[in-house]
């Protein structure tokens, strides 16, 4: 009687479904870090294209290798892999030998994503394991930023051999925050607003990433208190230090500007899976991570601590979680 | 004319195209007696207990199976006919369960043998209570609890408001639209009639605002200085859950594992309240109701008044059948309805709607790992979480899922709804709360 | 030298000092306990390495005694010290009257008529509830492995026929399928009993027929055909009494039409089959 | 110690000698004593001398509690193991700092933490307090050698792929960029657990082509 | 194994004594092996001092310990309290007084650095430096004894009124070491122990004149 | 002050005994299943390692200043009775403390964080305040990572870890990974 002379189908309510779905989600974003990317083309020259190409590659790669048997979802076609990598590619410094990214990528996918089990699985950002590892392994080449060169100029060390170093010390600089750590210079707000200074590829301007920020946030791409919470703690925070040293201790926009804050805010502390979903929760997961970031830059050793503060907080995610689960409808007032 | 967003509602929810557009304004229409009919004997609360025999003859109207215990409620021959036996038959759930068949008379011109109309201001409470249950009346809202049991307020406790929940808030169903535009009157008869026998001071009615007509012709009946407000709600889903609409009416929540009764309400759905006035004013018992059959599979939407037991096959050809593409049936909305196993099974007093949807509706989108977005927290108007809900279920994790509250679910749908990887959320937690319900059941046995 | 003879006299003083406050302790601050744990925790290593997840050696012994681990759990102790514990603690005892999970269905795809494709996760108690799964028969097997799923000691293997198979030998009736399956087919059985009714079906005749190929239909041959007193019919299906003693043998079940009673000395199931 | 008195008996000592170095691994298979594992490996070097001590530890203590196993109450069982554990640690101690200065210095407190390493109470309690000291030794001196093997293949990768040397011996050049990660505390955690998943691998596999054959 | 019974509880006086003869015997053994290698770890820990000493202060041939008694540097004797503060006063060919090696430690990037370094009196400038011990990480921050070229910078460093750190490939002034590109921070915290220790006791050294005269034998 | 500040967050996040001195590491695995009892089981430990901390000092001062050689032996000795010996008390004056707590005390004395503890302590010559605040870190650096550990693999329970890498080698990844993010704390407080 239905028509086709076969069987029903029986689906479990709910038979609607928004419109928005998981690889939509994803492709978001990616279309997000374009004008990122463009930017840090504008500033560090084509090298910017080949470091993100060489780690997205990594982690396209990873994906493919180790997510065949994923049980839920193929994760090559969600979109999270290359997003994974364009995000690792733009944490990197422009000089770095593209078999590192490659590597980078690589990396975080296998150990920060599919160890987990694949997509939404995580517990850290994958991203930023990839980085994590690779600072820890080749900290000389994570924290040397070339000098500015010509837009085709690409250094020698971006094509050196698997495992060679390909000549890395040479002509460098240092980012504002290290020139305000160790040489306790300060650099112009403007320079820092616009972009133009040393520093990760995708991490200098902090005015594209204020714009792709709010439209991420009013596409309602992310959960807008985390940016919110961790602009906000390292503000108080950093102002607050700055008040008792003014030398030491830099001034809350010149640490909201500087380094990889707003990169990490924008696109890296707002990974869904590995924030909190609870508000409360997400939040505090922001408070902690400005706070973090405010220390480690003021008393740590090293001159920027985005991706340390992103990590710690990750690891204390689920704790978090638990603690800020909503109280049911009707629970609220008795307990 | 308020703006939309400044009207009353609750926290949370979603917002799916409401897809009433093709039955809204369609005038409800009677289902001609077709030969055969089933009446699973339970339809709200425990099953009723037969009092005809097999091959016995039964007039429209009359008590074929009687209450048993409180919470149940009278059936009634919805045609004239002969009893066919008592035999198990499938139910819309899947189960085969034991039912009435009857076998209509041809001859018959079918009308009501009408019982005997009662004044409901000369009954005392018991006794309204009693009469309640003997029409055979319940909740026509989707749940078919019985009506009689709400209107038995224990001693000490006042209802103050008396809610008519007219929201409606499932796409595609639009019985209860046309019951508010077609008999506003016999809404209001009902109201009264339940107000005054409560003593609730005053009289709400929730609709959601996309039914203006509803609205105006609710106003229209109430007489002027009557404790009677009829207040348009934002259409949000799930508005029409009660605790949703107590939420949007008076702003109170009713505590978890609570009844609407312990904020001083009670809830009915508009349609009860027609049910009442017929069986007050009328003597007709609750044999037919209001079912909207529609979706992209039917091939003329409609609203049909349709004697209960009357197969859904019947009911789908009365409409023009369904498109070949058609490969799944809904009952109910098709946020909270399920899925039938066959169109072999009754039209019972619960059932809202026939839904008939093709592959394009039901197509899934593949799974993926949930992202933890929150959005499903954001959709769940009971302040639950989702996500976690449906990763413990996943793992079977049930005295964790305790822990989070997964019995307040009200399975409502609209995570499931909100939820880009298109994880089965609801599924899983209505596995995790059978299983959890199952547990304790075989634990009490044990003991 | 006279450093050599100030160390040992140092820490033989060490010694006196600490095992007379631990004699002490034991003799007034020990709190009496059960005397098997202490015996267990005497056969453990005493290596308090943490291994087996347990807070100690002690933890893990109290463990033991209380039946919720098993000895292997240690990762110190040789297979020896395993056994000795195993052995103490009676852990193998008690074959005799051994009971296993039985399943009372037989309905597998070969058998049982499907009238609507469920289209959902793979779970029995997913499908359950959402329109029974599309199963004909409401009682019946649904075959997507929740018991397999749950049973830690991996008895459960679900057949080509979308039944489960139950390795008698590794079942340790723990009842765990017995709480997952959803519409209650799993009973734990004693073995010394075969017999075994394996449908739930309350229709008779053609009503059950019709819904599975392997129903009982009520006819009622095997209770004329075993002892007195050892199956009954009981809503429309025959109910084995496993307290009675009697061993009836296979035969009440040979005129069985549809094979719903079966004998069954091991595996109720082979592991590939698709009977027609 | 006698001479094993029959072929049997030979092959059954061969066997306890035999089971720690691979089968029974302490530390790929058993997961026992992880502290010092992770901590030293990261030059192959210090791999050995920890490696070496540790069975050096591990055979006299096992001779000796097997000698007098007999003898100790049991309720003081575990306090005299730690104390003859512990003496001959500071023993080792001594003599490696009398002879092997520089190596010394690298192991630094990880030497005295032999004394808690759970591998060396476990065998006392495990076997050479049940076993004759012939049995004793050998099983100590197999699961000593077998985690000496098993710090020496982390040590060696930590140090080959994180300071491009093996032994301190430079192996690749000046151009070669070392892994540093390898001989940081993470790099210990990762690389145990990486070789872990390849036993865990090829197990699987060979499981797998046992199946394959059976059928 | 055979028997589940519990075994007879030992008397007291039982568990005491195995703990005691336990104690005693490895107290024994142990004080017999220290007698019989503390020669030779004392040996090897005065060969890697005097090594040490000798290359901070070029030139040296021979060494005397000196320590910090009642506000006055005075030769060890054996008698002074074991955490007194000491230097060590280097003599070269002829016992001519080159200068004293002076011990420190301080926080690095990873933990403690321990480190000497030689400090000539005569001309106010320290000659020379050596990291004793440090957890610095590879490849960073252990060029500070890995580098040959930061070890230059000890050479001839002025310490008055004190050094400092500057960007590598910088330094020009007398007081000014050439940090570690990519470890500025171990670099700075070799220079700040260097810094304090100068701080703390130059005062206090005696003067070249007041010196005790180079020991009589090669060492000690 | 400030002394006792940085050696508290030294021993605390900087050089957590856990991840970056790699000692405890058996409890790290072993009881890190469950986060509640991680949690307890750091309580016990910082509270253990606060008697071993009184103890050393003890030791080092009024014992082993001529007997340097007997360190170890009677860190071990000492620590091990007087462990059990507040164990066997606390069982008696509080069954409910030592059902929490107290459970945990055997597997703690054989365990190299307290050792290292003692010997640490030792060789950075602290005094008696010094050591306690030195043990109070470690103690709660141990809880730290612990229930960080512990909450991570419950929450790596829900999700479909590789079968290849579960158990062990999943806990070992994890802790690499924990310990890289842990890095981000170096240096602090050195500049
Ligand atoms: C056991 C039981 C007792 C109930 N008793 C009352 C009652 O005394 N008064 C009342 O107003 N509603 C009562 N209810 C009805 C519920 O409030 C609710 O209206 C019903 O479960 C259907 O709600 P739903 O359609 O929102 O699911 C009762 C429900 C149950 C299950
Ligand atoms: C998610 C959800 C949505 C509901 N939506 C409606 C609705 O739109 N209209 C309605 O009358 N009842 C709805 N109900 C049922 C009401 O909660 C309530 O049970 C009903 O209004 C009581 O009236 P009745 O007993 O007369 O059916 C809904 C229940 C739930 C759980
Ligand atoms: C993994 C890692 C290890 C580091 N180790 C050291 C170190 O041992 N010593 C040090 O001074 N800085 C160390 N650093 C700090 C950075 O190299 C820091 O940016 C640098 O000291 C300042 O840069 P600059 O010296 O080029 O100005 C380390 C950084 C990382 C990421
Ligand atoms: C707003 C947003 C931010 C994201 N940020 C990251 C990120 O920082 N690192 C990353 O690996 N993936 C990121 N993803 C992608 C995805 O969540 C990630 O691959 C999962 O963590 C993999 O399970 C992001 C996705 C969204 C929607
Ligand atoms: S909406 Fe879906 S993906 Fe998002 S948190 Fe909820 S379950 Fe996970
Ligand atoms: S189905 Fe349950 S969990 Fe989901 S939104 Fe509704 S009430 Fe919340
Ligand atoms: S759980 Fe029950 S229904 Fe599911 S497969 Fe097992 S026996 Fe069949
Ligand atoms: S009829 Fe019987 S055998 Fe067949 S599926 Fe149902 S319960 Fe199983
Ligand atoms: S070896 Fe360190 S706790 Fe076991």
């Amino acid at each position: 009687m239905t028509g086709r002379g076969h069987r029903l189908d029986l689906q479990a309510a709910p038979f609607l479904h928004t419109t928005l779905s998981t690889p939509r989600l994803m492709v978001e974003v990616i279309l997000c870090t374009l004008p990122v990317l463009a930017a840090a083309t504008w500033f560090f020259g084509v090298v910017a294209l080949l470091v993100v190409a060489a780690a997205t590659a990594g982690a396209v790669f990873a994906e493919w290798a180790l997510a065949t048997r994923a049980p839920r979802g193929n994760t090559l076609r969600d979109g999270s892999g290359v997003l994974t990598g364009l995000l690792v590619g733009l944490t990197l410094p422009p000089a770095i030998p593209l078999w590192m990214a490659a590597l980078g990528g690589f990396v975080a996918i296998a150990l920060g994503k599919q160890l987990f089990g694949g997509l939404g699985q995580n517990l850290f950002n994958p991203a930023l394991v990839g980085r994590a590892f690779l600072q820890a392994a080749f900290p000389g080449a994570l924290t040397t930023w070339g000098a500015p060169r010509g837009f085709l100029d690409v250094p020698a060390s971006t094509f050196a051999l698997p495992f060679l170093h390909g000549g890395l010390d040479g002509m460098s600089t240092a980012t504002p925050l290290a020139l305000h750590k160790f040489e306790h210079t300060t650099t112009g707000l403007w320079a820092l607003f616009s972009g133009d200074v040393a520093g990760s590829l995708g991490e200098t301007s902090a005015l594209v990433l204020l714009l792709v920020g709010l439209w991420l946030g009013l596409r309602r791409a992310f959960d807008w208190r985390i940016p919110v919470a961790i602009l906000v703690a390292t503000a108080l925070l950093g102002g607050a230090l700055h008040l008792l040293d003014p030398v030491r201790n830099p001034g809350p926009l010149f640490l909201l500007t500087s380094g990889g804050l707003l990169f990490g805010a924008v696109f890296m502390a707002t990974d869904p899976v590995s924030s909190p979903t609870t508000p409360r929760g997400a939040l505090a997961f922001g408070a902690g991570i400005g706070a973090l970031v405010v220390v480690i830059r003021d008393y740590g050793g090293l001159p920027e601590g985005v991706m340390y503060a992103i990590l710690l907080m990750n690891a204390a995610t689920p704790l978090l979680e638990r603690v800020s689960q909503p109280r049911p409808f009707g629970r609220r007032r008795a307990a | 004319m308020k703006l939309p967003f400044t009207l009353r509602s609750f926290a949370h929810g979603v917002h799916p195209h409401d897809h009433k557009q093709g039955t809204e304004h369609l005038a409800t229409e009677h289902m001609p007696f077709v030969s055969r009919y089933v009446l699973p004997l339970a339809q709200g609360g425990k099953p009723a207990v037969p009092v005809v025999g097999r091959g016995e003859g039964v007039r429209r109207g009359q008590r074929i199976a009687a209450a048993d215990g409180f919470v149940s409620t009278d059936l009634h021959s919805p045609v004239d006919g002969q009893v066919l036996g008592f035999d198990r038959h499938r139910h819309p759930s899947g189960e085969l369960v034991p039912c009435v068949e009857l076998q209509a008379d041809p001859f018959s011109a079918q009308e009501v043998s009408a019982h005997a109309t009662v004044d409901p201001d000369g009954l005392d409470g018991d006794a309204f209570v009693a009469h309640v249950q003997r029409g055979g009346i319940v909740g026509l809202g989707g749940a078919a609890f019985p009506a009689h049991v709400k209107y038995k307020t224990p001693a000490g406790r006042v209802v103050e408001h008396f809610v008519l929940n007219g929201c409606e808030c499932e796409p595609y169903l639009t019985c209860d639209h046309r019951t508010m535009v077609e008999r506003a009157a016999d809404v209001l008869r009902g109201a009264r009639i339940v107000a005054g026998q409560l003593g609730a001071k005053d009289v709400h009615i929730g609709v959601e605002h996309n039914k203006p007509d509803a609205v105006a012709a609710l106003r229209a009946n109430v007489r002027p200085g009557e404790a009677i407000t009829i207040t348009p709600l934002q259409v949000k889903y799930p508005q029409g859950a009660e605790k949703m609409l107590i939420e949007a009416l008076f702003g109170v929540e009713v505590p978890a594992g609570k009844l609407p009764l312990d904020v001083g309400c009670v809830v009915n759905n508009v349609g009860t309240m027609v049910a009442l006035a017929d069986w007050f004013d009328r003597g007709v018992p609750l044999i037919e109701r209001v079912v909207t059959v529609s979706g992209p599979g039917v091939r003329r939407p409609a609203n049909v008044r349709v004697p209960l037991g009357t197969s859904v096959r019947e009911l789908l050809a009365h409409c023009g059948g369904t498109l070949p593409e058609t490969c799944e049936m809904v009952m109910g909305g098709p946020m909270m309805g399920s899925a039938l196993a066959s169109i072999d099974v009754p039209v019972l007093k619960g059932t809202s709607g026939v839904l008939a949807f093709t592959a394009a509706e039901t197509a899934r989108g593949s799974e993926y790992g949930c992202l933890k977005c929150g959005r499903c927290l954001d959709a769940c108007a009971n302040f639950l979480n989702p996500s976690v809900l449906a990763r413990l279920a996943r793992a079977g994790e049930m005295k964790t899922l305790e822990a989070n509250f997964v019995m307040d679910c009200m399975e409502c749908g609209a995570c499931s709804f909100a939820c880009p990887s298109n994880i089965p959320i609801v599924q899983l937690i209505r596995v995790a709360k059978s299983a959890i319900r199952d547990e304790r059941r075989k634990e009490a046995g044990k003991s | 030298m006279g450093d050599v003879l100030m160390a040992g006299a140092i820490m033989a003083g060490l010694g006196v000092l600490l095992g007379a406050m631990l004699a002490f302790a034991y003799r007034f601050l020990r709190v009496p306990e059960d005397p098997r744990t202490a015996r267990v925790e005497q056969l453990l290593p005493g290596t308090n390495c943490g291994g087996c997840g347990e807070p100690g050696c002690r933890a893990f012994a109290e463990a033991l005694t209380a039946g919720a681990r098993q000895p292997s759990g240690c990762t110190v102790a040789g297979p020896e010290a395993v056994a000795a514990i195993a052995a103490f603690l009676g852990v193998d005892a008690g074959a005799l009257d051994r009971k296993v999970a039985r399943l009372h269905c037989a309905g597998g795809k070969a058998q049982a008529v499907q009238i609507a494709a469920y289209d959902g996760f793979e779970s029995c108690r997913g499908a359950h509830v959402t329109g029974g799964g599309g199963k004909g028969c409401s009682w019946g097997c649904l075959g997507l492995a929740d018991c397999q799923r749950v049973c830690d000691f991996g008895a459960i293997t679900m057949n080509d026929n979308g039944l489960p198979v139950v390795d008698v030998d590794k079942c340790t009736a723990c009842g765990d399928c017995v709480v997952a399956c959803p519409r209650d087919l799993f009973e734990l059985l004693p073995l010394r009993q075969p017999l075994l009714v394996q449908c739930r079906v309350p229709l008779a005749g053609e009503a059950a027929r019709q819904l599975c190929t392997a129903a009982c239909d009520a006819c009622g041959r095997c209770v004329q055909d075993a002892p007195e007193g050892l199956l009954r019919m009981v809503d429309n299906l025959p109910v084995v009494d496993y307290a009675s003693a009697v061993d009836a043998g296979p035969a009440p079940t040979f005129r069985c039409p549809t094979g719903a009673i079966q004998f069954v000395a091991k595996a109720q199931f082979a592991k590939q089959e698709v009977r027609a | 110690m006698n001479a094993p008195s029959s072929p049997a008996e030979a092959a059954r000592l061969h066997a306890e000698f035999v089971k720690g170095l691979w089968r029974e691994n302490p530390v790929f298979v058993q997961v026992l004593g992880m502290c010092p594992t992770l901590a030293v490996t990261n030059s192959a070097i210090n791999a050995l001398a920890m490696g070496a001590a540790t069975t050096a530890v591990l055979a006299c203590s096992s001779l000796l509690v097997s000698l007098l196993g007999r003898f100790i109450p049991a309720q003081v069982r575990i306090s005299t193991y730690v104390i003859v554990i512990a003496t001959f640690v500071t023993v080792v101690d001594f003599v490696l700092q009398a002879i092997l200065p520089d190596v010394h210095k690298e192991l630094g407190a990880f030497l005295a933490l032999i004394v808690v390493n759970c591998l060396i109470l476990g065998r006392q309690e495990a076997f050479a307090s049940k076993n004759p000291p012939l049995a004793a030794v050998l099983d100590a001196l197999g699961m000593g050698l077998g985690f000496l093997f098993a710090l020496l293949c982390l040590g060696a990768t930590r140090e080959v792929l994180g300071n491009g040397s093996l032994f301190g011996i430079d192996l690749f050049g000046p151009a070669f960029e070392p892994w540093v990660v390898m001989v940081l505390p993470p790099g210990g955690f990762l690389m145990l657990g990486l070789i872990l998943l390849l036993f865990s691998w090829r197990l699987q596999r060979r499981a797998a082509a046992a199946a394959e054959e059976k059928r | 194994m055979s028997d589940f019974e519990l075994p007879p509880e030992p008397g007291s006086t039982r568990l005491v004594a195995t703990l005691t003869v336990a104690g005693l015997l490895a107290g024994l053994l142990l004080a017999s092996t220290y007698a019989l290698t503390l020669p030779a770890i004392e040996a090897n820990a005065a060969a890697a001092l005097q090594r040490a000493v000798f290359q901070v202060v070029p030139g040296t041939t021979a060494m005397r310990k000196l320590v910090l008694t009642g506000g006055r540097f005075v030769p060890a004797d054996g008698s002074e309290a074991k955490d007194a503060v000491a230097v060590y006063a280097a003599y070269g060919d002829g016992g001519r007084f080159l200068g004293y090696a002076i011990p420190g430690q301080g926080p690095g990037f990873q933990d403690t650095i321990k480190l000497l370094f030689g400090y000539d009196p005569q001309r106010e400038l320290v000659v020379g430096m050596q990291v004793l011990d440090s957890r610095e990480t590879p490849g960073l921050g252990d060029k500070i004894f890995k580098d040959p070229a930061f070890a230059r910078e000890f050479a001839a460093l002025a310490v008055r009124p004190e050094a400092v750190v500057v960007k590598h490939g910088t330094g020009t002034l007398p007081n000014q070491v050439d940090g570690i590109t990519g470890a500025t921070i171990s670099s700075k915290a070799v220079v700040r122990i260097v810094n304090e220790r100068c701080a703390g006791l130059l005062d206090k050294l005696p003067a070249a004149a007041e010196v005790p005269p180079a020991p009589k034998e090669e060492s000690r | 002050m400030k002394e006792l500040v940085w050696i508290f967050l030294g021993a605390l996040v900087v050089n957590n005994f856990t991840l970056s001195y790699f000692l405890g590491l058996c409890p790290f695995f072993g009881v890190s299943g469950k986060l509640q009892t991680a949690f307890r089981l750091g309580l016990a430990t910082t509270f253990v390692m606060v008697i071993t901390a009184i103890a050393a000092w003890a030791l080092n001062t009024f014992v082993l200043v001529q007997f340097p050689y007997l360190r170890l032996l009677s860190f071990i000795v000492v620590i091990a009775s007087a462990v059990q010996f507040v164990e066997m008390v606390v069982k008696k004056a509080s069954p409910a403390l030592f059902a929490a707590l107290g459970i945990f005390l055997p597997l703690i004395t054989t365990n190299c964080a307290i050792l290292g503890l003692a010997l640490f302590q030792t060789s950075r010559g602290y005094g008696l305040l010094q050591g306690i605040v030195f043990a109070l870190g470690a103690g709660g650096g141990f809880t730290l990572a612990l229930a960080l550990m512990a909450s991570l693999r419950e929450e790596a329970k829900l999700s479909d870890v590789p079968a290849l890498a579960r158990g062990t080698a999943f806990n070992l990844l994890l802790a690499g990974i924990l310990a890289m993010a842990f890095m981000g704390f170096a240096g602090l407080g050195s500049s």
